[in-house]
C-alpha cells in the first residue's frame, strides 16, 4: 500500500485536473499549507427577511485536519455550508479557497476545485442505481464530453476510464457496506442507507475537502463507528474535513479544532478541551437553557 | 388489553414487502421504543400502523378498534398522533399555521394546546410567521413534535425525533417525551440514539431485517451482550 | 433585471402617449383595445383561477382544463337553447344546438335581453355541468392515480383533454355555430372618447367580478382554503394530520371546474359563436396567466389574466394582428425570465 | 342473370325518371347501345369523391358532395352493358393533414380518378403529396386559387372551377362600379385561397385607380375577429373585401356587427357563399354583396332539375361543378377503358373538349357506352362547357353578383352575371 | 435474424462483445422487427378485406412503414430530452417547423413563388438542423430557471409563437440585405427538389445500389405495383436507416458518463451540481442536440415532400410524438421504436382501416346527420344506425381512443411498455469486476 504517495497525490492532483492557473495550490503544498490555509471565511453575513441565519462570521479550518462546526438548532450551520459551496450567495464576506476567493462561484465550479459537500438531508438521485449514483461522481471524466461518448474511436478511452471508475465505486460501497445495494434504486433505500451512499458518493468526487452536515443523524451507531475509522483514515491521508454534527462525544474524539456557532456568530473556538469546558459553549449549547 | 395491538403484520410498498410476521404492543400509557440497523423496517413499521404502506396481511388493533388498513386521516380520530422521520412539516405554511393544522380535526384550535407547545419549544412562538420551510433541520423537528401535539393524543407515534438536534435539545427532547409520557400519553418511538431511548422507555423492541428481532425491557435490552454488539454500537 | 422591465415598460408607455399626442392612435381605439382587454383578461383569469387551485393542491398542470371550459359551455348553452326554444324546435335539434342546420340562434332570440332566463339558467347549469363532469372524471382518471406524480398526472390530463373536446365533435358536430345574439351596445362620448360597452360584455365583467369575490371569501372565510394549502404542500403530511384529503379535493374540483364552466359559458355568450376547441385555444393564454402570477395564487391568476389580456389586445398598437397573441406568449417568457416563481410567488392566497 | 340485373336497371331507371320524358327516351336509346357493346366492357367504373364533410367547409361541402354522386346514381339506374359505376367518398375535413390519410384511402382502394378536394388550402397539399406522385386524377370542382395553375403536376391536375386570377377583376369591377368605392380594404384567409385572390382583387383595384388600405389575413375558426376587423377598418374604407369561408365568415360578421357596423359596403367571394351564414349570423346583411362562379353551361338548368328530383332542394354554389368533375372522371375512365390514373388522364381532355357528340346531363349514360366504345365524345357541362386548357382549367366560364337573401329557400339572389372567355 | 447480426456489427463497432448498447440491440432488434412484420401482416389482411389490389396494399404498407419512422425520429430525439434529461418538451412541433422551414427558405429556388436562397438541398438540411439546435438555445435560456412542467409551457408556447410567425403576412416575404425571400405564410412554402426525391436520386446514382433499386421497380412493376408506390417504400427505408442512426447515436449518448449526468440532472440537478458539473451546459447540450435532430425529422417528414405550411406543426402534433414516447416508455431508445411503431399503425392509421371494414362488411344504411339523430334511431332500437354515425365520425373517435389509451397506460404502465427498464447508462457493464482489490483511499483518479 503506497499510502503516502497518495497521499501526496491527494492534493497536488488537484493542480493537473482543475485548470492549473486558476488553483492556489502549487505543487508544494506542504510549505504554502501553513501561509494560506485550504479554507478562509472572512466576515461572511446572509440573512433571510428579518432573520440574520450568519452574522459577520470569520474562521479558517486547518489542512489534513477534522475541524467540527457545532452549533445550537438554526444557528447557521447549514447556511453556513451552503454560502460556503455556492448554493446560497452571501450577502457580504468572503470565501476563499487555498487563498483563491471563490465568493459566489457556482456551486459546480466550486465543488470541481475541491470543496465538495453532503446534503443535511440525503439527496440521492432516486431512479439511478447505487452504482449510477456511485459512478456520477467522479470528476472530470472524459466521456462526460458529448462527442467523446459519441464519436467512434475516442470512444475506446471513455470505456477505460469507466473501467476505473468501476473499480473505486465497487471498494467504496464495499467500505460503506452497501455493495449488496448496488444495483437497487437508490430511491428505494433506507433513511441511513441514503446518508451512507451520499457520503460514499461525495468521497467518489475524491475531494480536498469534505463538508459533511450531519452525516451521522440517523446512522445506526455500529456503522457510525466504522465510518468514522475511515474518516480517520481519509485524515492521514490528507484530506481535510468540515463536520456538522451534534454529537458532542464524537466531536471531541476525532476534531483537531471545533467551531461553534451561536445565532450566526462565532461563539468560540479553539481545541475540542477548551471548547468543552468554554463557559459561553456551555450556556448556548451543551448544558444551557433551550434556545 | 393493550393500547396498541399489531399482530402478525405483513406490509411493505407496492409489491415490496418489508415486514414479516410483526408483532407490537404498546399498553396504556406505556412508553416503547424500537431500534434495528438501518433499514431493518422501523420506519415502515410505524408507517404501517398509521395506514401509510400497502397492508399485505396481520391486524392493527387500537384501543380494541380494529384499524387494519383505515386511511391515516381516519386514524388520527382515534387518538394516534404521527411524527415522521422525513418530511414532516408543511414547508410553505407560516409555523403557526403549522401548529393550527396539527388541530385541523378539532373545530377550532385550541388555545391551551398550542400555549403547552410554545411553552415547551419557545423558538416556534417566536418564529411564529416564518415559512416552516426556511426553519433549520433542529427547528423542524421541534415543530413536527408541536404539531402531533396539538391533538394531546392517546398514543403518539415518534420517528427519530432527536436526530439532528443539538446534544442539549437531545435531553430536552427526551425529557419532554418522559414528560408527555408521564401525562398519560403512550408512546411508541423509533431512535437511532438506541441507548439513552433504552435507558428511558419501558420496554423496546429490537427489529431486524423486518421481524422481530428480540423484545424486552429498556434495560434488559441494554444488559443483553448480544444485541449490544449488534445494535448499539458497543 | 427588474430595473431593465421598468425601463421597458416606461418606454413602452412613453411611446403610447406619443401614438396618442400624434394621433396614431385615437383614444376612442384604445379605450377599445382596453375595454376588450379587460374583458376577455376576466375570463381568463376566472378561468385561471381554477387552474391554479387545481395546480397547486392536486399538483399537476390540468391539460384538460380547457376542455372542461368547453364542455361546461356546451352544457350551458343546450340548456339556454331547451329553455328558450322550447316549442320553437323539436328538444333534440335544440340539445346539439341546431348541429344539423335546422335552428339558429336568431330564432330563439337568446340573449341577456331576449331571453334573460334561460341565461341564468344556462350559467347555472354550465357551471354544474363543469362540476359533474370533472368529479366523474377525478373519480375515473385522477383518484386511480392519487399517488403518481404530476407529470403522469399532466399526461393523463392530455388524455382527458382528447377525449373531451372530441367527444363534443361526436356529439356537436365541428362546425362553429352561432348560439347567442348580441344585442346592441350602450355606446357613447365622455370627454371626446367613444365609448361602448355590450350588453353581454357588462354580464362577463359583473358575473367573473362577483365569483372572484365569492371565492375568495370561501376560501377566507372557511377551513378549506389552509387545507388546501396544507394539502399542496406535502400531500402524506396532511392526511396524517387528519386533513380528509379526498374531500378537499373534491372541493377543489368543485371550485376549480365550477369556475372553469362559468367562464367557457360567459365566453361563449361574449363571442356569440361556439365550437368545440374554444377552451382548448384559450388555455395556452390561461396557462401563460396562471404562471405569471404564480401558481397557486388566486390574485396572481386574476391579475395575470388582465395581464395576459391586455397584453394581447393593446399590443395592437404596435403589433401586427397576427403576432398579438405571439406577444402574450413572449411577454410570459420575458416575466418568467425575471421571475422564475412569477409575479405573486410565494404568496399563496388559495 | 346479368340479364336479369340489366332488366331490373331498366324497370328501376323507367320508374325513377317517369317525371321526363326527355331522360326515358335516351335511356331507352342507350340501352341498345351498350346491348351492341362488346362482352369485354364488364368492369366496374371508379371514380372518388374527396370533399369536406365537415370542418370549415362542411356546411357547403354537403351539397357539392350530394352533386358529385349524383352523375353515379344516374347511371345506376341506367343499362350500361356491363358497366357498373362506383364512387368512394371520403372526407376531408377541410384541413390538409386528413384529407391527405383520406387520399391515401382511395389511392389504396385503385381509385384512378378523384372529384375533390373543394379548397384550395387542401387541394394544393393533396394534389402534390397524393395525386401526383401517385399519378392519380385529381378534378376539383371548387378550388380556385391561381397557384393551382401552375402545379408541377404532369397533367394529372385538373378543375372545373375558375381560376381566381378572373374573380379578383369581377370583385374589382363590382367595387368601382356597382359601389363605386375609391378605397378599399382586404381581410382574407391566410391559405392559397384568401392570399392570391386577395392579391388578384389588389391589383385589379389598384390598376383601375382604386387605393388599398390595408390588407389583413385571418386564420380560420378564431373565436374572435375584432383585432382583425380593427386594422382592416382602421382609415374607414369605402370597401371591404372578405375572403374566407363561411364557419369562420360567420364569428367574423358577428364581430363585425357587434362592434363596426357603420354601414361599410363589403363584398364576400363564392367561398362565403353558404345558405346558412345569414341565417347564422342573425343579421339581415343588406350592405354585404357577393360574388362567385356561376354555373352558365349548356346544361345549367337540366342539371338543377336533376338535382332538385333527386335531393328535393336547389342546387347550391359548385354543385354544377362537382356534378360536372364527376361526370368528366367517369367519362374519360370510360373512355380509357381500365382503372388507370394515366390512361384516365389522356382521356380527359378526348371526352370534354370539342368535337364529338354532345354529353350533357340528360344523357349521360348513353355517353359512357360511346365513351366505352371509342366513340368520340364532347361533354358539355352544367357549369360550363367544361372545355380544359393546358394547365387543366376552364376556358370559358361566367360569374355572378349575388347578395344574401334571407327568405328565398337558397338564401341567395343572383343580381348580375358576368361572362369570361379566356 | 441478419437484421440483427448486422446491427449487432453496425453497433459495437469498437469494442469486445457485450458493450451494453449491444445487450440491450441484440434481443430489441428483434424485437422491433417482429412487431413491425406482426402489424404489416395484420394491415395485408385488413387491406385484403378491403379488397385492396398488389398496388394498394403495398402502398398501404409504405405508408405505414413511413408514419412508423418518422414518428421513431421524432420520439427518440423527443427521448432524449425527456427520457434522458427530465426536460418536458412540448414544443416539439415547433423545433420541427424551424427545420423544416429553414431548409425550405435556404433551399428554395430564389425565383420560386416563396423565393429562398436556392442552395444545395445539403445545405438546406444542414442549416435546418443548426437553426432548429439555435431556437433550441434561445427556449433552453429560460429553461435553465424553470421547473419542469414551466418549461412545458414555455416550449408550447414558443412552438405557437414559431407557428403564428410562419403564419404571419408580415413575414409572407421580406426582404434581407437585398435577397427576396419569404416563408409563404398560411399559404405555405415549397421547394423544387424534395429530399424525398433529390435522396432516392442520390442512391440511383450510386452504381450497385442503382441497378438493385432498378431491378426492383421492374420486378414491381411487373406485379403491378407502380413506380411512384415503389419509390415510396424507398423513401421509407432510407428513413429506417435514419431511424438506425439515430437510435445508435442515442444509444451511445445515453449509455456514456455525459448520458449519466444527463440522468442525474433528471432526477435532481443540486445533486449533480455538489458534484461539480456543470449542470446547465449539460442541459444545453443535450437541448441542443435533441431539437437539432427534431429539426432533422421535421425535414424528412413534413418536408419530405417539398411542400410544407404552418399548420402542419399544430399542438397536436407534438402531443402525437408524445403519445407514441409514453407508449413505449420514456427513456428506453427500443421503446421509442415499439412507442412509434404501436402508434402509427394502432391509433394513427388504424382506426380508418377498421371503419372502412365496417362499412364495408356490415350494410348500416345511411348514418343521420346528427347526434341527436342518432340517438332517436338508438332510442327506436335501430344501433346499426348509431352504429353508422360512429363510423361517420370515426375521425373524432380516434382521437377519443388516443386520449383513452393515453389514460389507461398513465394508470396501469406509467412507465410504458419498455420503459424503467434497468438501462444503466454507462459505457461497460456493472458488474463487480473481477481483479479484486483492497479498499484503497480512493485517490486513483481517471
Ligand atoms: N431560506 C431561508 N429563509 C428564511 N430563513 C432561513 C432560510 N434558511 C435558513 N433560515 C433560517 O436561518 C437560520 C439558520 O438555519 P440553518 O439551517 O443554517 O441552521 P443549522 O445551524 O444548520 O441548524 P440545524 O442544526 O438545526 O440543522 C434558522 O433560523 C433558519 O430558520
Ligand atoms: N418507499 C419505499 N419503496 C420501496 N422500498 C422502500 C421504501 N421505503 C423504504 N423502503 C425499503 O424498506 C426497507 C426498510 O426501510 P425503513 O425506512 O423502514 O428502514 P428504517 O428501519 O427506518 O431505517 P433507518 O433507520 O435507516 O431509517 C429498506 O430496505 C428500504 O430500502
Ligand atoms: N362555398 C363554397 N363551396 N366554397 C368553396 C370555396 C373554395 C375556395 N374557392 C377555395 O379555393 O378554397
Ligand atoms: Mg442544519
Ligand atoms: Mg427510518
Amino acid at each position: 500500500m503506497s499510502d503516502t504517495a497518495d497521499t501526496a497525490s491527494a492534493t497536488s492532483r488537484d493542480a493537473d485536473t482543475v485548470d492549473a492557473d486558476e488553483t492556489g495550490t502549487p505543487d508544494g503544498t506542504v510549505t504554502n499549507e501553513e501561509t494560506t490555509p485550504p479554507l478562509k471565511v472572512q466576515n461572511l453575513r446572509k440573512t433571510f427577511g428579518g432573520i440574520t441565519a450568519v452574522d459577520d462570521t470569520s474562521f479558517e479550518i486547518e489542512e489534513g485536519k477534522i475541524t467540527g462546526l457545532i452549533g445550537p438548532n438554526g444557528a447557521g450551520k447549514s447556511t453556513t455550508f451552503n454560502l460556503i459551496t455556492g448554493f446560497l450567495s452571501p450577502d457580504s464576506g468572503t470565501v476563499e479557497l487555498y487563498g483563491q476567493d471563490i465568493t459566489g462561484m457556482r456551486p459546480y465550479k466550486i465543488a470541481d476545485r475541491g470543496m465538495v459537500r453532503t446534503f443535511q438531508i440525503a439527496r440521492e438521485l432516486s431512479d439511478m442505481t447505487v452504482l449510477e449514483n456511485m459512478m456520477l461522481a467522479p470528476k472530470h471524466q472524459r466521456g462526460e464530453a458529448l462527442w467523446r461518448s459519441v464519436v467512434p474511436g475516442t470512444r475506446a478511452q471513455v470505456m477505460e476510464d469507466e473501467q476505473d471508475v468501476l473499480e473505486r465505486a465497487w471498494e467504496m460501497l464495499d467500505f460503506f457496506d452497501i455493495d449488496h445495494l448496488a444495483d437497487e434504486y437508490a430511491g428505494n433505500l433506507s433513511g441511513g442507507q441514503r446518508k451512507l451512499l451520499e457520503m460514499a458518493r461525495a468521497l467518489m468526487t475524491d475531494p480536498d475537502i469534505l463538508l459533511l452536515d450531519e452525516p451521522f443523524a440517523g446512522v445506526n451507531p455500529s456503522l457510525e463507528e466504522k465510518l468514522l475509522e475511515h474518516i480517520r483514515e481519509l485524515r492521514e491521508q490528507g484530506y481535510t474535513f468540515l463536520l456538522v454534527e451534534h454529537d458532542i462525544d464524537l466531536i471531541m474524539e476525532n476534531c483537531s479544532r471545533v467551531l461553534v456557532l451561536h445565532q450566526g456568530k462565532l461563539l468560540a473556538e479553539g481545541p475540542p478541551e477548551a471548547i468543552k469546558s468554554d463557559e459561553r459553549v456551555i450556556e448556548a449549547y451543551l448544558g444551557g437553557e433551550v434556545e | 388489553m393493550s393500547l396498541l395491538n399489531v399482530s402478525s403484520l405483513d406490509a411493505g410498498y407496492g409489491d415490496l414487502q418489508i415486514l414479516t410476521d410483526l408483532d407490537l404492543e404498546v399498553e396504556d400509557g406505556e412508553y416503547v421504543t424500537i431500534v434495528g440497523p438501518n433499514g431493518a423496517g422501523k420506519s415502515t413499521a410505524m408507517k404501517s400502523v398509521f395506514g401509510l404502506t400497502s397492508h399485505m396481511g396481520g391486524t392493527v388493533t387500537f384501543d380494541g378498534d380494529d384499524i387494519t388498513g383505515l386511511p391515516p386521516e381516519e386514524i388520527i380520530h382515534y387518538g394516534v398522533g404521527y411524527v415522521p422521520q422525513n418530511d414532516n412539516i408543511f414547508g410553505s405554511l407560516t409555523v403557526r399555521e403549522n401548529l393550527e393544522m396539527g388541530a385541523y380535526i378539532l373545530d377550532e384550535v385550541p388555545e391551551p394546546a398550542l400555549r403547552a407547545v410554545f411553552d415547551r419549544f419557545p423558538i416556534l412562538e417566536e418564529r411564529q410567521e416564518q415559512k416552516a420551510g426556511t426553519m433549520s433541520g433542529g427547528q423542524r423537528q421541534m415543530l413536527a413534535m408541536g404539531r402531533a401535539l396539538m391533538l394531546e393524543p392517546d398514543l403518539l407515534l415518534l420517528d427519530e425525533p432527536s436526530a439532528g438536534l443539538a446534544p442539549d435539545l437531545v435531553q430536552d427532547m427526551f425529557d419532554r417525551i418522559d414528560d408527555i409520557n408521564d401525562s398519560g400519553t403512550a408512546i411508541l418511538m423509533v431512535e437511532q440514539n438506541a441507548k439513552e431511548a433504552l435507558r428511558r422507555c419501558d420496554r423496546g423492541y429490537v427489529l431486524v431485517n423486518g421481524q422481530n428481532g428480540y423484545v424486552g425491557s429498556g434495560d434488559e435490552l441494554l444488559g443483553d451482550d448480544e444485541v449490544r454488539q449488534r445494535f448499539l454500537g458497543g | 433585471m427588474v430595473l431593465l422591465g421598468l425601463i421597458v415598460g416606461l418606454v413602452v408607455l412613453f411611446d403610447l402617449g406619443n401614438k396618442l399626442m400624434t394621433g396614431q392612435v385615437t383614444a376612442s381605439t384604445l379605450f377599445v383595445l382596453v375595454w376588450r382587454g379587460i374583458v376577455n383578461g376576466l375570463v381568463i383569469g376566472l378561468a385561471g383561477v381554477g387552474l391554479s387551485m387545481t395546480y397547486s393542491i392536486l399538483n399537476f398542470a390540468n391539460f384538460a382544463h380547457g376542455d372542461y371550459i368547453s364542455s361546461g359551455a356546451f352544457a350551458g348553452w343546450a340548456a339556454t337553447w331547451v329553455v328558450a326554444g322550447l316549442g320553437v324546435a323539436d328538444i333534440g335539434s335544440l340539445i346539439v344546438l341546431g348541429a344539423g342546420g335546422d335552428v339558429y340562434s336568431s330564432q330563439l332570440q337568446t340573449s341577456v335581453v331576449g331571453a334573460p332566463l334561460a341565461i341564468v339558467i344556462g350559467i347555472v347549469v354550465a357551471g354544474a355541468g363543469a362540476i359533474a363532469l370533472s368529479l366523474v372524471v377525478d373519480r375515473l382518471v385522477y383518484k386511480p392515480m392519487r399517488n403518481q406524480d404530476g407529470i403522469a398526472l399532466l399526461i393523463a390530463s392530455i388524455g382527458v383533454a382528447f377525449i373531451l373536446r372530441y367527444l363534443l365533435v361526436f356529439v356537436f358536430g365541428s362546425a362553429p355555430r352561432s348560439v347567442a345574439e348580441t344585442p346592441p351596445a350602450v355606446k357613447g362620448t365622455l370627454a371626446g372618447v367613444q365609448y361602448s360597452f355590450g350588453y353581454h360584455e357588462l354580464t362577463l365583467v359583473v358575473c367573473a367580478i362577483a365569483l372572484m369575490v365569492g371565492v375568495h371569501l370561501l376560501l377566507q372565510r372557511t377551513k378549506l382554503g389552509k387545507a388546501m394549502r396544507a394539502m399542496s404542500d406535502n400531500k402524506d403530511l396532511a392526511r396524517v394530520t387528519g386533513i380528509p384529503t379526498e374531500q378537499v379535493i373534491r372541493w377543489t374540483w368543485v371550485i376549480g371546474a365550477g369556475l372553469a364552466g362559468v367562464a367557457g359559458y360567459l365566453l361563449i355568450l361574449e363571442s356569440g359563436t361556439i365550437a368545440y376547441n374554444r377552451g382548448w385555444i384559450l388555455l395556452l393564454l390561461i396557462f401563460a396567466a396562471v404562471i405569471l402570477g404564480g401558481i397557486g395564487s388566486i390574485y396572481g391568476a386574476i391579475l395575470g389574466g388582465l395581464v395576459i389580456g391586455l397584453a394581447d389586445t393593446v399590443s395592437l398598437v404596435w403589433l401586427p394582428s397576427e403576432f398579438t397573441q405571439a406577444a402574450a406568449f413572449g411577454l410570459m417568457i420575458l416575466i418568467l425570465l425575471f421571475k422564475p416563481n412569477g409575479l405573486f410567488a410565494g404568496r399563496t392566497t388559495a | 342473370t346479368s340479364g336479369g340485373d340489366g332488366g331490373d336497371g331498366g324497370d328501376g331507371g323507367d320508374g325513377g325518371d317517369g317525371g321526363d320524358g326527355g331522360d326515358g327516351g335516351s335511356t331507352g336509346t342507350e340501352t341498345g347501345g351498350g346491348d351492341g357493346g362488346s362482352g369485354s366492357m364488364d368492369r366496374t367504373i371508379q371514380y372518388g369523391v374527396l370533399l369536406p364533410l365537415s370542418g370549415d367547409l362542411g356546411s357547403v361541402g354537403t351539397p357539392m358532395r350530394d352533386a358529385a354522386i349524383l352523375p353515379s346514381k344516374q347511371l345506376a339506374d341506367a343499362d350500361l352493358g356491363g358497366l357498373t359505376v362506383e364512387e368512394t367518398v371520403e372526407d376531408t375535413q377541410t384541413s390538409p393533414s386528413a384529407g391527405i390519410s383520406a387520399a391515401n384511402n382511395l389511392i389504396n382502394a385503385g381509385i384512378p380518378g378523384v372529384c375533390g378536394p373543394a379548397s384550395s388550402g387542401v387541394n394544393i397539399q393533396v394534389s402534390r403529396q397524393v395525386f401526383i406522385p401517385n399519378q392519380v386524377v385529381g378534378v376539383s370542382p371548387s378550388s380556385t386559387a391561381p397557384s393551382v395553375t401552375d402545379l408541377e403536376d404532369n397533367g394529372f391536375i385538373f378543375r372545373t372551377a375558375p381560376s381566381d386570377s378572373l374573380q379578383g377583376q369581377v370583385v374589382s369591377q363590382v367595387a368601382n362600379d356597382t359601389v363605386g368605392a375609391s378605397t378599399a380594404a382586404t381581410m382574407y384567409v391566410n391559405n392559397d385561397y384568401g392570399q392570391l385572390l386577395s392579391q388578384a382583387f389588389v391589383s385589379a383595384f389598384e390598376e383601375s385607380g382604386g387605393t388599398i388600405q390595408n390588407e389583413v389575413s385571418f386564420e380560420k375558426q378564431q373565436s374572435s375577429y375584432t383585432s382583425k376587423l380593427q386594422s382592416a377598418l382602421s382609415n374607414s374604407p369605402d370597401v371591404l373585401v372578405v375572403i374566407g369561408y363561411p364557419a369562420s365568415g360567420v364569428q367574423l360578421f358577428k364581430d363585425y356587427y357587434a362592434d363596426y357596423d357603420d354601414g361599410t359596403d363589403i363584398l364576400v367571394t363564392d367561398g362565403m357563399q353558404d345558405a346558412q351564414m345569414q341565417k347564422q349570423v342573425g343579421n339581415p346583411m343588406e350592405n354585404v354583396m357577393g360574388t362567385a362562379p356561376q354555373p352558365s353551361g349548356p346544361a345549367a338548368d337540366a342539371f338543377a332539375s336533376a338535382y332538385r328530383e333527386e335531393y328535393d332542394r336547389d342546387p347550391s354554389v359548385f354543385n354544377a361543378h362537382s356534378y360536372d368533375a364527376a361526370a368528366t372522371l367517369i367519362l374519360a375512365n370510360a373512355m380509357a377503358g381500365e382503372n388507370n390514373g394515366t390512361a384516365v388522364r389522356d382521356a380527359i381532355r378526348e371526352v370534354s373538349n370539342p368535337d364529338g357528340t354532345e354529353v350533357t346531363v340528360e344523357n349521360l349514360a348513353e355517353g359512357v357506352t360511346m365513351a366505352a366504345n371509342g366513340e368520340a365524345i364532347n361533354y358539355a357541362g352544367a357549369s360550363s362547357a367544361v372545355d380544359f386548357d393546358d394547365n387543366g382549367d376552364m376556358k370559358a366560364v361566367s360569374y355572378s353578383v349575388w347578395q344574401f337573401a334571407p327568405d328565398t329557400e337558397t338564401g341567395i339572389e343572383v343580381v348580375e352575371t358576368i361572362q369570361f372567355e379566356a | 435474424m441478419s437484421v440483427r447480426e448486422y446491427l449487432d456489427r453496425f453497433l459495437g463497432d469498437e469494442s469486445e462483445t457485450g458493450t451494453p448498447i449491444q445487450r440491450i440491440v441484440g434481443s430489441d432488434a428483434a424485437l422491433v422487427v417482429g412487431l413491425l412484420l406482426a402489424v404489416y401482416v395484420v394491415f395485408i389482411a385488413i387491406g385484403t378485406v378491403l379488397g385492396y389490389g398488389i398496388n394498394g396494399q403495398v402502398n398501404a404498407l409504405a405508408r405505414l412503414t413511413f408514419l412508423t419512422a418518422v414518428y421513431a425520429l421524432a420520439v427518440l430525439a423527443l427521448n432524449l430530452h425527456w427520457g434522458y434529461t427530465g426536460l418536458f418538451n412540448i414544443g416539439v412541433a415547433g423545433f420541427m417547423a424551424v427545420g423544416t422551414y429553414t431548409m425550405m427558405m435556404v433551399s428554395a429556388a430564389p425565383d420560386a413563388r416563396v423565393p429562398g436562397l436556392g442552395l444545395p438541398l445539403w445545405v438546406g438540411i444542414l442549416a435546418g438542423m443548426a437553426a432548429a439546435a439555435f431556437i433550441g438555445l434561445i427556449a433552453a435560456l429560460p429553461a435553465l430557471r424553470l421547473r419542469a412542467d414551466y418549461l412545458a409551457i414555455v416550449t408550447i408556447a414558443f412552438s405557437e409563437i414559431i407557428r403564428i410567425s410562419y403564419l404571419s403576412s408580415t413575414l409572407q416575404s421580406f426582404t434581407i440585405a437585398g435577397t427576396e425571400l419569404g416563408t409563404g405564410g398560411g399559404g405555405g412554402i415549397g421547394i423544387q427538389n424534395d429530399p424525398d426525391t433529390v435522396i432516392l436520386e442520390t442512391l440511383n446514382a450510386i452504381p450497385g445500389i442503382g441497378s438493385v433499386i432498378g431491378g426492383i421497380t421492374s420486378v414491381a412493376q411487373n406485379a403491378g405495383v407502380q413506380p411512384s408506390v415503389v419509390n415510396n417504400w424507398l423513401y421509407a427505408i432510407v428513413l429506417l436507416v435514419f431511424v438506425v442512426a439515430f437510435y445508435w447515436l442515442l444509444a451511445r449518448i445515453g449509455n456514456s458518463p455525459f448520458g449519466r449526468v444527463l440522468k442525474a440532472i433528471r432526477e435532481d440537478e443540486d445533486v449533480a451540481r455538489a458534484l461539480g458539473k456543470n449542470t446547465n451546459l449539460f442541459k444545453i447540450k443535450s437541448f441542443m442536440v435533441g431539437c437539432a435532430l427534431m429539426g432533422l425529422a421535421g425535414i424528412l417528414w413534413q418536408g419530405s415532400l417539398g411542400f410544407v405550411n404552418p399548420n402542419t406543426f399544430l399542438p397536436q402534433v407534438t402531443f402525437f410524438i408524445w403519445i407514441a414516447l409514453i407508449i413505449g416508455g420514456a427513456g428506453s431508445n427500443t421503446g421509442s421504436v415499439v412507442g412509434a411503431a404501436l402508434f402509427a399503425a394502432v391509433l394513427f392509421e388504424g382506426p380508418r382501416y377498421v371503419a372502412n371494414v365496417a362499412s364495408q362488411t356490415l350494410e348500416l344504411g345511411s348514418s343521420p346527420s346528427t347526434f341527436a339523430g342518432a340517438v332517436g334511431a338508438l332510442f327506436d332500437l335501430e344501433v346499426a344506425t348509431f352504429f353508422a354515425y360512429a363510423l361517420n365520425n370515426i375521425a373524432s373517435l380516434r382521437l377519443i381512443l388516443v386520449g383513452l389509451v393515453l389514460i389507461w397506460l398513465m394508470q396501469n404502465r406509467p412507465e410504458g411498455l419498455l420503459g424503467h427498464r434497468k438501462e444503466t447508462a454507462s459505457s461497460i457493464p456493472l458488474g463487480r469486476p473481477t481483479r479484486d482489490s483492497a479498499v484503497t483511499d480512493g485517490g486513483e483518479e481517471q
